[in-house]
């Protein structure tokens, strides 16, 4: 992790058209090359907040910089440069044949069909998934859907990746192959941001931990600190600090 | 559950199989309209090509059958009206309703020819991509003015991804409803409104998030390749069909 | 860029209407050389949700699909031959249908009245195309195209209209939303 | 619990049209008033397991039997003693407002409208949900919609209740509502079956655990027991016990 400020979210805001305020003047930093846990409960404002740092949503007041550039009027760098795994896995399956969905991406950004090729070779062998690449995904299992989802985001070759909720679901080994890939990201330096209900399978790896709750971030730092206080906002302690405790 | 017909690609190398999808899709043009207007001798002789060439392919003839069972009730129906409504000198007559042969013949003709038109149907998508399909429709949109090919693409690959959705979702929704006893109400509007309404907004709320999904990485219309080459073997083919079918349009 | 997104947005749901289309043709029921299907339910609501616009390029769009031979019309066949064939007429009568029943919606904003003129010259429109299409192919005469092509459908086509009405008013919001 | 045996399944097979076997050659007795938890990996056969209980699928092979009397050839009765929660809370939503999706099941049963809403505010009461009555269902949160979701099958007073996945993508609080709520079933005397990747929260509960593994039983007994080696199964095991174990 370097010193660098990749993600810098300033005043950040979104009200929906309802008038509901799903994220309520945010302002958050995340270093180059961090991993941060994005906590809190249902309806707390974590996928709202995500979604707004690739552009998918707009501010109603505030701003996101990635590297220094504002998101908006920048939207395609954004989504360049910020890849996003979407908690729905069947819901963001384009492509007809594993293959065929991690070209997608990289086929998007124009560029020369050997190149992208390449990166989807690439991407595949990273996630464990060549041997599958003409198959069609809907008959992946769950944990291989994740992570052709994951692969289809690596292929786009992005320096941050946001995970929405990657683990609900999945079994146990699903999850364990899942973590493997963020730590696996997180060694070649890719910035990540995960939310979960469930952080005891990432809470080994988190360099920071972020609690939201009703739109406002109410509590952020170290995981070790921070986790302690997590009960009282209604996030489920990560077992390894209940056996802390216990022990 | 799963896709809309019993028929899907198979993957394979014959020649129906490698000719260029757009060469593909002209043949199928230009043969269902020579089956459509062709004579009895015509058809047989398309006939033997078509079992030629669903041998050729290994087309499942059971499932096939299976396929196209409520097909064949609409041939029959056909068949009996053409008969019934076709002028001509008794052979047989029923109360009211004469049969002639003129009618026979010119009903088995109808039929046949329909039932030709949709084997040829199977072949084609048993022996195609969808991709390919998609591909060869944004080639042929490209020079027609007013026409965003690419996004006409990206809307085929879309409904054909979306069907299966809907089957599975019409599913879930029964299956939850069944649950708690719906099969206890008989009337049908009651049930309709109930299973639609549910059933439509989740898959309104699915096809929402694939969007947002394709725009997280990137959508563009970079992603649609246009251009495809044809190798001399396509055209060999292509010659051939189309002169085939001129023949017998004149048979 | 904000447009951008409401387009692709508004392309997969008219994908989507064009994929509900086909799976209402797939569910067909064969009395005849015409066959009830819920299809005609799905270009109503295509109108009816997605407006003009959006409405004919979904389904334009699904008539394409099945030209282009995808399995997409009544019992799952497709294929130009199928056009030509004996039921061609009412597919290309759901163009004029769903143009006229997207703009009266438009118009209307959601109001009834609107809805049901709208589907009521729709329906007149495909039965006004696909009748005589009929006929023609058939060699029928135009009394037995009328009663193989068009009166056993009037009731339940009624039942799609009165259904379609509470259908669209549940379900614009969701469409319309952002 | 008593020693009655409420549902028995014999020599239960379900193959599906592609050939594959969601569930094979299973037999379970599940006695009156129990609390069993169904584990296993993605794909186990615990969905299709649970279906055929209430019937919504039918076995290729074998029996199931509720009190006796076979679930087959006696549908209704078997829905209307064996209530469901699903996984997807959204798709079981049936109602314009609270109150009516709450009243669809009894009125379904065609009881008279007096009990129907006697037994929709009871089960309002039941999951706490009284004052949001009248809003419509698709505004509610994570957790609320799945405690709708149980006063629906409440209302039906059903003896059994299959939850299959009840903690997928809730909260801390929405979980240990959901827990409490299993709770004061089983006090009211209520047979549950609880399917779930995650046990830690109900293992508390529970009378018996089994593990299923393609489609078959390959592990049943007492919770304790059997949760040790759950691991083996590709299952999580409940953090309770790992505590035990480090501790
Ligand atoms: N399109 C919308 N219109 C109105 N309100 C919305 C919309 N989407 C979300 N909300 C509301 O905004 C708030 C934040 O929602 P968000 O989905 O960001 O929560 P979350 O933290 O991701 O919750 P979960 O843990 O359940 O995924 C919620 O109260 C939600 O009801
Ligand atoms: N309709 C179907 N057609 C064919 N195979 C199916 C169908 N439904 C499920 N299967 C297969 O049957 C097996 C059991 O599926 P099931 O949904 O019961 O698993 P599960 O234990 O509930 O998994 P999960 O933990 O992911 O919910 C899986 O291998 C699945 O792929
Ligand atoms: O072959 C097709 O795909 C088209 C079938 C058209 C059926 C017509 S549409 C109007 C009328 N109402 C019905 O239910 N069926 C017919
Ligand atoms: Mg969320
Ligand atoms: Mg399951």
């Amino acid at each position: 992790m370097s010193d660098d400020i990749i993600i810098e979210v300033q005043h950040l805001s979104h009200r929906f058209s309802n008038g509901a305020m799903g994220v309520d003047n945010v302002s958050l930093c995340i270093r180059e090359g961090a991993f941060v846990i994005m906590a809190g409960p249902n309806g707390s404002g974590k996928t709202t907040l995500l979604r707004h740092l690739n552009g998918l949503m707009m501010p109603s007041a505030g701003t996101v910089a990635i590297k220094g550039v504002p998101v908006k009027g920048n939207l395609l760098r954004a989504r360049r440069m910020v890849g996003m795994v979407f908690q729905d896995a069947d819901s963001q399956i384009v492509g007809e044949t594993v293959r065929e969905d991690v070209a997608f991406g990289p086929g998007n950004l124009g560029l020369e069909a050997a190149v992208v090729d390449r990166r989807t070779d690439r991407a595949l062998e990273k996630v464990g998934l060549p041997h599958k690449a003409d198959v069609s995904p809907h008959l992946l299992s769950g944990g291989e859907k994740r992570r052709l989802a994951i692969a289809g985001v690596l292929s786009m070759q992005p320096e941050i990746i946001l995970f929405d909720e990657p683990f609900s679901n999945l079994d146990y080994p699903g999850i364990c192959q899942v973590v493997e890939q963020m730590k696996a990201l997180k060694i070649d330096g890719h910035t990540i941001v995960v939310t979960s209900h469930d952080m005891d399978p990432v809470i080994g790896l988190a360099d920071s931990l972020v609690i939201l709750d009703k739109g406002r971030i109410v509590r952020e730092g170290e995981p070790s600190r921070v986790a302690a206080e997590a009960a009282a906002f209604g996030i489920r302690p990560p077992a390894a600090f209940m056996q802390k405790e216990a022990g | 559950m799963g896709s809309v017909s019993a028929f899907e690609y198979q993957a394979g190398g014959t020649m129906a199989h490698t000719l260029d999808t757009r060469f593909k899709l002209v043949l199928m043009a230009l043969v269902s309209i020579t089956v459509l207007n062709a004579s009895a001798w015509a058809l047989l002789v398309m006939s033997c090509m078509l079992v030629v060439l669903c041998w050729n392919i290994r087309l499942p003839l059971l499932l096939a059958v299976k396929e196209l069972r409520y097909f064949f009730l609409l041939l029959l129906m056909v068949f009996a009206a053409r008969v019934l409504s076709t002028p001509g000198e008794p052979l047989v007559q029923i109360w009211f309703l004469e049969i002639g042969k003129k009618g026979l013949v010119e009903g088995a003709i109808v039929c046949w020819r329909l039932l030709l038109v949709v084997v040829l149907g199977l072949v084609l998508i048993s022996t195609t991509r969808v991709g390919d399909i998609k591909q060869s429709v944004a080639w042929f949109f490209r020079p027609v003015p007013g026409v965003p090919e690419k996004r006409v693409a990206t809307m085929l690959g879309l409904i054909v991804r979306f069907i299966p959705v809907i089957f599975k979702k019409a599913g879930e929704v029964t299956a939850a409803q069944q649950a708690r006893c719906i099969g206890r109400r008989k009337n049908p509007f009651f049930r309709l409104k109930a299973f639609t309404i549910p059933l439509l907004r989740g898959i309104f709320r699915d096809a929402g998030n694939l969007a947002m999904a394709m725009e997280a990485r990137c959508y563009s219309e970079h992603g649609i390749r246009t251009t495809a080459s044809a190798t001399p073997s396509d055209w060999i083919m292509l010659t051939a069909g189309s002169g085939l079918c001129l023949v017998t349009f004149f048979l | 860029m904000k447009q951008d997104t409401n387009q692709l947005r508004m392309t997969a749901y008219a994908s989507l209407m064009a994929a509900l289309t086909a799976v209402g043709a797939y569910i067909a029921i064969p009395i005849g050389p015409v066959p009830i299907v819920l299809q005609n339910l799905f270009v109503f609501l295509a109108g009816l949700l997605l407006g003009r616009k959006w409405g004919t390029i979904a389904i334009a769009t699904y008539l394409l699909a099945g030209v282009c031979g995808l399995p997409v019309f009544a019992s799952g066949k497709g294929g130009i031959g199928h056009i030509i064939g004996p039921t061609g007429g009412y597919l290309i009568g759901y163009l004029p249908a769903v143009i006229f029943i997207g703009a009266l919606a438009e118009k209307g904003k959601g109001r009834p009245f609107f809805d049901l003129t709208g589907m009521l010259i729709g329906t007149a429109a495909i039965y006004g195309l696909g009748v005589p299409w009929l006929k023609l192919v058939t060699h029928m005469s135009f009394s037995k195209a009328f009663a193989l092509g068009m009166y056993p459908f009037l009731l339940g086509d009624a039942i799609k209209i009165a259904v379609a009405i509470p259908l669209a008013r549940k379900l614009r919001p969701m469409v319309a939303k952002n």
